[in-house]
């Protein structure tokens, strides 16, 4: 191949990367090292190879000294190898003659030994020198782009990047599993730190995406595959049967007003069970869109087929109830996917010393959301289960978040909702509220001074975690009411404090079925279960997966500022893909030299993406780059080596083993 | 006939196999007799080292030697022929791989002769006598070659320039390769005088491989009825087809019995089993390691089987630690 | 026999400090081998990576191919069951990876020289772990440096040669 | 007045270091002060320093105030820290290594019955290889405060017409097992 | 999981002074149970706590000693009934086979006393034996005697839970409720069950242990129990010696039965009173002879 390609003469370059490389690599050894190995015409180092200075270095001596391959020793080839393939190309060189040594995230970030640090690294060298010399030109490939875009959640922030996309002439579809849009800031009352009302700023935007041309809206449904790559995914969605026809139904609600259950008798899930709602129901009076839905399980129709279906009745003129309804499956194609799932919160009952589930004073703080919400389960009220308005409120915080035992990260939310719900329950009830916290964490635009304003409403802060919640009095002034048993660690001792509701500041999690989530679309889970973005800082939506962006606390916990930053970003992200209407893969595919192929077979099962085929005139196996995503897997199990890779041929890792070795 | 190209024959650790192949050319065997002049075949013809020694180096045209290289003898003859030949040929699967024996690789030199001269069932020596190198004798000096610690191929103890693949080679491959050598075209060194594409290829049995393949057990030949007209691996019969090299003309598939890999593999492969086993280990239909290790468990000897030919040529050449 | 001195010589030697080559996948362990590093996760500097796209590229002959030039363990990394950035690239990596192993068992290459783990690309503490791990396993194993092994067995050789050559001098003389 | 400040130079850092690469201290560096422990503890209310305030000095290498505290000795090793704490810190196990350190360096409380008693005890299972209830107890209460045998009398009683006090010394037979016991703490502990 | 053969006995020093209770019921169960056991020949002290405080390497070899020598014996199962030694041993052995460094020194010393390692060991409690090896519905069936109208409270104490929560959950424990209740005892629920009883403090700090102590006897009275029950012989001691001396001191008036598990259990399979020791309780021995007592008529036979 080397003579194919004619003579080899290599330049190679070892970066200081200020002094993230050189503090512990002795760059210059290395260089001069290189500089004595086969091919190596010449080997410098310098301080950022990256900045312009150092690109043009390299351009400057492709042109001097014909170089005709290139190494550049410095960061993660995921950082940088994009941007000096791009230098190298601009010299006239095709791109693909380079290749890039990690001598920093691999070598002087995580080794303190300077001598040990430098031998590694000239191994490295030693190995893409040896492995660049098999290099040979290729082209990049191009994948057309279809602009429409799937959307997966319908919280605040897929409604947010749905309505930003479309507004840019796409084609949105929304997809949302629960029957109405709106996820949990629906839920909220008031929001931090401006206390203006969630339902206020949210609903208009739901309204929104309904009315919006370019939205095609579907609730209660869910993704069930998805095939494809960036630029063409094929998604199914299934519709479940709500049992009545969407676009028949008008939201007059008189259907509920009939059901044969007079009494509302099941938990509604939108007030957390605080209320009940009837089989037929709405799950709250902005929900969008506005088209009841009927619960199969609860359903006496349904489950026996034996009601006299006053709903039908009342609906007789339109029709709309349609106890037949059967799900239905959609495909579409689109170019690019936005997830945006959202969490759920944590289930306190994992930690019984607070009590929640056997103290029916116990809350969360979602309960209390829908509680001091005027049009919620007690019209506002806050009253506990047993209807008293409470003297004494304690609000625990990082339940569920910064413990090892549950979960280890810090929620964000809770510190400002707990705030915000301190302030509300002392505004509803004039109550004696107690926070009790580890840290306070106030960061955010006005969040500081909301914080200010709580201390100075007089809400009490005791700074430590309690250690249990229980109904033992140990006093008098205890009888009847739940005690918190916490060290005061401002003062120092243990404190005992009796309380008439308790609330727990539940942290934020993955929502139950996320990993389903992130192995449909073929994305990475952190080790929080959260999913992976692409880089923490500067692509935090983008995912490993062409195409695909996460946004909201699907990707971590964030606030609703947080979630809605995220979701332009994703939305813009995507836009940009499809107004480029086309995306460049890596030429890393598998090709068969077919006089080399005996068609035995082997590689055609292996695909997982149906990119082999037998030639039956031919006999023999032939890959279809177009379909190729370049995993090398058929590559690695050909019995007579007759399948290669681009930029991962058999020699050039052969080369590159040999390289790291050649010294032992 | 003075100016006939010489050529030679020669074998060290064989089975004779390799020899009656080139007997097994028949009636062609007269055509190449006429073409040449043989000049040494210690199976055939009465020469002696001594003969050879004698001969101006680079005298002989070419020489095939057949067996692979275990004894300090071999040794000394493969060197002595290097120089008296101007083309040195790898004759069959022993001296180009190693063959079957370099399985004795996976034992050390001691148990080897530990074994055969006290061990085998069907030795009494109870004495322990074992052979030695050199030996007094009624005040004469008896020397036994030096009985080395691996089998070696041809080429790892010599420089080689061809190779003829085969346990043993065809006698086509044979009477193409002196054509080949008579014409004066001489292909690149190194060549494997052999098609370099899988058996798979010319199998008969090509068309019954699913596409679909994926193996929920091993089966070994003999404890199966093999379907004469489908492909092994289909019937879970490990075949090492897809990992070794054509030009034998399937005679093993046509005798219903899996290829067992002799003519090696092909020039894009390091190493012959090691491509065999991810070829067949791949498709196997578990995820679980417990399902995996019971579907493997059907082949009992893996170096047996994937390195039968070749391991002395394999990546690690031998058992490392003996 | 023959080789045990080797090993002997080669355990004593005071210089010998094990080498392991790392093949990770790009899109895990690659991955989580970065955020090791941004992270600053020191661990043991004996080990060489190298980057496929897939575990599933790796073919069993770059294992033997390591060994063969001196690596005295070899590491795979490739992403968890089910997450495989190429849907089930690992699967087929798992099953070669059981064959292969016995393979060196029967060539004499200890159990521990060879370690598949899935790292997901989060897991950049797992990675530093794992090749802490796996350097140390290697130590205990003492030297594989199949390099110096094949120069060892190959000794009886030369030694021949030489004899040879000696034996052409004195016969010319 | 005393004053009450701590000058840098009076941590002692080395030791803070040793101490959390002890086992059961690897993760003392993760607490976050959040005072569970002092919560959990049922006998928090007696002691001068909460856990979470030992803890602290531990982690910041105030060594002789950590030791001096009579929170080690109150500590009746419950566990109820250590499976509350969030940071997984074996807190129980702190506080046994600082009960050891203490009576090592002799800056235990001197009368305070608690390492009277543990000392006590390991002397007579080192003797004989088992402890009797009675005679640890007897000789704990003549070397920090006899006068509370009087008090003991009553129950010592109760004990004694029911059966429960049992005067033997028992020894085990091959006493020659624990000769180890000296040369293990002096070496490894 | 298979139960297994035979259980090697720890008893440890409580078990043969002050809880020597504990172990006649104990022992009688198992009969009952017929579950073979046999005492730890040669065993030697735990070390407890206060072995713990003064050194920790000679603490853990002295509890691993006990382990090698059942692990000599051949038998796996050690029972170790008392909660300082169950945790103490299991503490050693979990000290000795998951710290590598700590595993070569304890090697080094147990081969100098001529002691294997005991890796094979498993240190039981008999909550464990009752509750998972026998079985709930075993001990349905073999309930020949009903406690009809007593209102037990269970009471763990800190170390047979905590740290490991093998014997049952550290924060809220129910098997002991579940093996009360097969044998048909009415348990309340109390929120204590796993406070700290002082433990040796009763001993040295006397007021603060007698505090605690009044403390877990007042709630389970303020329960509706009418009788504690233990697995944990200084628990059982802490709570049953000291109640004259609360009584004086708070005036209230306390007089509880505090029982052992295994006496409750015992009685229920068939156990005589005497054999169950239920003759050496201090505190509320009035309602102990009302409730054990064979009385034809307040017997119910299953």
């Amino acid at each position: 191949m080397s003579e194919r390609n004619g003579e080899v003469r290599i330049g190679v370059y070892i970066c200081h990367c200020g002094v993230n490389i050189a503090a512990t690599v002795d760059v210059r050894a290395v260089a001069e090292y290189a500089a004595t190995l086969p091919g190596v015409v010449v080997a410098r180092d310098y301080k950022y190879m990256c900045s312009d200075p150092g690109q043009e270095m390299i351009q400057q001596d492709i042109r001097d000294h014909q170089l005709n391959r290139v190494v550049v020793a410095a960061c993660s080839p995921s950082l940088h190898e994009r941007t000096f393939r791009n230098a190298v190309e601009r010299a006239g060189l095709n791109p693909f003659f380079f290749q890039m040594v990690n001598i920093r995230e691999h070598d002087s970030w995580v080794h303190s030994d300077r001598e040990a640090a430098t031998e590694k690294a000239k191994d490295l060298v030693r190995a893409a020198v040896m492995r660049v010399y098999f290099h040979k030109p290729l082209e990049r490939r191009r994948v057309p782009v279809n602009p429409d875009v799937l959307v997966v959640g319908g919280g605040i922030a897929g409604i947010h990047a749905a309505l930003t996309v479309a507004n840019s002439g796409k084609r949105v579809y929304l997809v949302e599993r629960e029957p109405t849009i709106g996820g949990h800031m629906a839920q909220f009352d008031k929001t931090f730190p401006t206390l203006d009302c969630a339902a206020c700023i949210l609903t208009p935007k739901m309204s929104a995406v309904k009315e919006h041309p370019n939205i095609t809206l579907w609730t209660y449904s869910e993704v069930v595959s998805v095939d494809g790559s960036v630029g063409d995914y094929r998604v199914v969605v299934k519709r479940k049967p709500r049992y009545v026809r969407e676009d028949l139904c008008v939201g007059c609600l008189q259907c509920i007003e009939a059901c044969v259950f007079k009494e509302a008798k099941f938990d509604d899930e939108f007030n957390l069970g605080l209320s009940k709602r009837k089989p037929i129901y709405i799950p709250f009076p902005q929900a969008t869109p506005k088209v009841v839905v009927i619960d199969p399980e609860a359903c006496i129709q349904l489950r026996t087929g034996k009601c006299k279906k006053a709903c039908l009745e009342a609906c007789a003129e339109r029709g709309a109830i349609d106890f037949e309804q059967k799900e239905t499956y959609e495909e579409i194609h689109v170019g690019s996917i936005i997830i945006a799932t959202g969490f759920q919160t944590f289930d306190p009952r994992r930690m019984p010393q607070y009590g929640y589930g056997k103290y029916p004073n116990v809350y969360t703080t979602l309960e209390v959301e829908r509680l001091v919400n005027a049009s919620g389960p007690t019209g506002g009220q806050v009253v506990t289960r047993d209807g008293r308005v409470p003297e004494s409120v304690g609000i625990i915080l990082c339940v569920g978040s910064r413990d090892e035992r549950t979960n280890r990260w810090c929620s964000r939310v809770c510190c400002m909702t707990s705030l915000k719900l301190a302030h509300l329950i002392k505004e509803h009830t004039g109550a004696e509220v107690f926070i009790f916290y580890i840290d306070m964490r106030a960061a955010g635009k006005g969040y500081e001074e909301f914080y200010q304003r709580v201390l100075n409403e007089g809400v009490h802060f005791v700074r430590g975690r309690v250690a249990e919640i229980t109904d033992w009095a140990m006093d008098p002034s205890e009888e009847g009411k739940l005690i918190a048993r916490v060290e005061d660690t401002n003062t120092g001792f243990v404190r005992r404090i009796p309380l008439d509701m308790v609330v727990l500041a539940v942290g934020l999690e993955p929502q139950f079925d996320a990993l389903n989530v992130q192995r449909l679309f073929g994305i990475g889970c952190s080790m929080d279960g959260f999913f992976l973005e692409r880089h923490p800082k500067l692509a935090p939506s983008p995912t490993y997966t062409d195409g695909i962006f996460i946004a909201g606390v699907c990707q971590g916990p964030k606030d609703i500022p947080d979630s809605v930053m995220q979701a332009g970003y994703a939305a813009a992200e995507a836009i940009a893909l499809a107004d480029t209407g086309f995306f460049e893969l890596e030429p890393n595919t598998a090709y068969i030299i077919a006089e080399e192929c005996s068609g035995c077979k082997t590689c055609i099962p292996l695909c997982p993406y149906q990119a082999i085929t037998f030639n039956e005139e031919k006999k023999k196996a032939f890959v279809n780059e177009v379909l190729c995503k370049g995993c090398g897997t058929c590559v690695a199990a050909c019995p007579s080596g007759s399948i290669k890779q681009n930029l991962f041929e058999d020699e050039e890792i052969f080369s590159e083993i040999e390289g790291v070795l050649a010294y032992a | 006939m003075p100016d006939k190209p010489k050529v030679a024959f020669y074998w060290c650790a064989s089975c004779g196999g390799c020899e009656e192949s080139i007997v097994d050319l028949a009636e062609d065997i007269l055509e190449v007799a006429q073409a040449v002049d043989i000049v040494f075949w210690p199976v055939a013809l009465d020469f002696k080292r001594k003969d050879v020694e004698a001969m101006p180096d680079g005298s002989i045209l070419a020489t095939m030697v057949n067996g692979s290289i275990r004894t300090s003898e071999q040794e000394e003859m493969a060197h002595l022929l290097r120089r008296k030949s101007q083309i040195l040929i790898a004759y069959g699967s022993c001296a180009h791989m190693g063959g079957v024996p370099s399985l004795a690789n996976q034992f050390s030199r001691e148990q080897i002769l530990r074994y055969v001269y006290e061990e085998a069932p069907t030795v009494v020596n109870e004495q322990k006598v074992r052979p030695q190198p050199r030996h007094q004798y009624d005040g004469t000096a008896l020397t036994l070659p030096e009985f080395r610690g691996l089998a070696r191929s041809l080429d790892q103890v010599v420089e080689v320039d061809y190779y003829l693949p085969g346990c043993p080679p065809t006698p086509k491959l044979l009477k193409q390769a002196v054509l080949t050598l008579l014409s004066g075209e001489l292909p690149p060194r190194g060549t494997v005088l052999a098609p370099d594409v899988a058996l798979c290829d010319q199998c008969p049995r090509k068309e019954t491989k699913p596409t679909d393949l994926q193996i929920s057990e091993f089966k070994r030949p003999h404890w199966t009825q093999i379907d004469p007209e489908k492909c092994f691996l289909a019937q879970g019969v490990v075949c090492m087809g897809p990992a070794t090299r054509s030009g034998c003309e399937a005679q093993c598939i046509q005798g219903n019995m899996p290829c067992t890999g002799c003519f090696g593999p092909t020039s894009r492969v390091r190493d012959q089993g090691a491509k065999i086993l991810s070829a067949l280990a791949s498709p196997i239909s578990a995820r679980e390691p417990e399902e995996i290790e019971k579907i493997l468990s059907g082949i009992p000897d893996p170096v047996g089987t994937f390195y039968r030919y070749s391991l002395a040529k394999s990546l690690l050449r031998a058992k490392v630690t003996r | 026999m023959e080789d045990k001195p080797i090993t002997d010589q080669l355990v004593t030697s005071a210089d010998w400090e094990p080498l392991v080559v790392a093949f990770f996948c790009n899109w895990c362990t690659y991955t989580a081998a970065d955020l090791a590093g941004v992270s600053r996760m020191g661990y043991d500097h004996n080990v060489r990576v190298i980057r496929v796209m897939c575990s599933g590229r790796v073919d069993p002959q770059f294992v033997l191919d390591a060994f063969a030039h001196g690596a005295d363990g070899v590491l795979i990394g490739g992403c968890h069951p089910g997450d495989c950035h190429y849907v089930e690239g690992n699967y087929k990596t798992l099953r070669r990876y059981h064959l292969l192993k016995r393979v060196l068992r029967d060539l004499g290459i200890e159990e521990g020289r060879l370690r598949l783990e899935w790292i997901a690309a989060s897991e950049g503490e797992k990675v530093a772990k794992t090749i802490n791990e796996m350097v140390e396993q290697v130590r205990a194993l003492g030297p594989l440096r199949l390099t110096r092994r094949f120069k060892e067995w190959d000794a009886e050789l030369a030694s021949h040669e030489a004899e040879a050559q000696s034996e052409e001098v004195a016969t010319h003389a | 007045m005393e004053r009450q400040i701590r000058y840098q130079r009076e941590a002692n850092l080395e030791w803070a270091r040793q101490f959390t690469k002890q086992p059961g201290g690897e993760r003392l560096l993760s607490c976050i002060q959040c005072g569970t422990c002092s919560g959990a503890c049922p006998l928090s209310i007696y002691m001068d320093l909460t856990p979470r305030q030992v803890i602290a000095l531990v982690r910041e290498g105030f060594r002789e105030d950590a030791l001096r505290s009579k929170t080690i000795w109150l500590c009746a090793s419950c566990y109820a820290c250590a499976v509350e704490c969030p940071q997984k810190i074996s807190i129980t196990d702190i506080m046994y290594r600082l009960k050891r350190e203490a009576i090592r360096s002799n800056l235990y409380p001197k009368r305070f019955p608690i390492p009277v008693l543990a000392r006590e005890f390991c002397e007579m299972v080192r003797r004989r290889g088992r402890n009797s209830e009675f005679w640890v107890v007897f000789r704990m209460a003549l070397r920090s405060n006899p006068f509370v045998l009087f008090s003991m009398a009553r129950t010592g009683w109760d004990l004694w017409r029911t059966g429960r006090l049992s005067l033997r010394k028992e020894r085990i037979r091959r006493i020659n097992d624990l000769q180890f016991i000296p040369a293990a703490s002096k070496e490894v502990d | 999981m298979e139960p297994p053969a035979k259980y090697l006995y720890y008893p440890g020093c409580s078990l043969k002074a002050t809880g020597v209770a504990y172990e006649e019921s104990l022992l009688t169960t198992l009969r009952l149970l017929e579950i073979p056991v046999e005492e730890l020949s040669d065993w030697n002290c735990c070390g407890a706590t206060a072995y713990m405080s003064v050194s920790e390497a000679s603490a853990t070899l002295l509890a691993l000693r006990n382990l090698a020598l059942a692990h000599q014996a051949g038998t796996k199962d050690v029972l170790a009934p008392c909660s300082a030694c169950y945790l103490t041993l299991r503490k050693s052995h979990e000290l000795a086979t998951h710290y590598p460094e700590a595993a070569k020194d304890v090697e080094r010393f147990l081969e100098q006393a001529g002691l294997p390692r005991p890796d094979s060991v498993r240190v039981r409690h008999p909550l464990e034996v009752l509750y998972t090896d026998v079985g709930i519905q075993r001990l349905r069936e073999l309930t020949v005697r009903r406690l009809q109208g007593v209102r037990m409270a269970s009471y763990y104490g800190c170390q047979a839970v905590r740290p490991y929560g093998e014997v049952d959950d550290p924060h809220e424990p129910v098997r002991m409720d579940e093996v009360l209740r097969a044998v048909g005892v009415e348990t309340v629920d109390y929120p204590l069950k796993t406070k700290c009883c002082g433990g040796s403090l009763t001993g040295t700090i006397h007021e603060v242990g007698l505090r605690l102590n009044y403390i877990l006897l007042k709630e389970a009275q303020r329960k509706g129990a009418q009788a504690i029950v233990t697995i944990c012989p200084l628990c059982q001691f802490n709570l049953d010696a000291y109640q004259r001396e609360i009584r004086k001191q708070t005036g209230e008036p306390i007089d509880m039965p505090v029982l052992y598990l295994t006496q409750v259990i015992g009685w229920a399979l068939g156990g005589g009173f005497r054999e169950l020791g239920l003759h050496r309780a201090i505190s509320g021995r009035k309602l102990i002879e009302q409730w054990f007592t064979v009385k034809k008529e307040a017997e119910t036979y299953v």
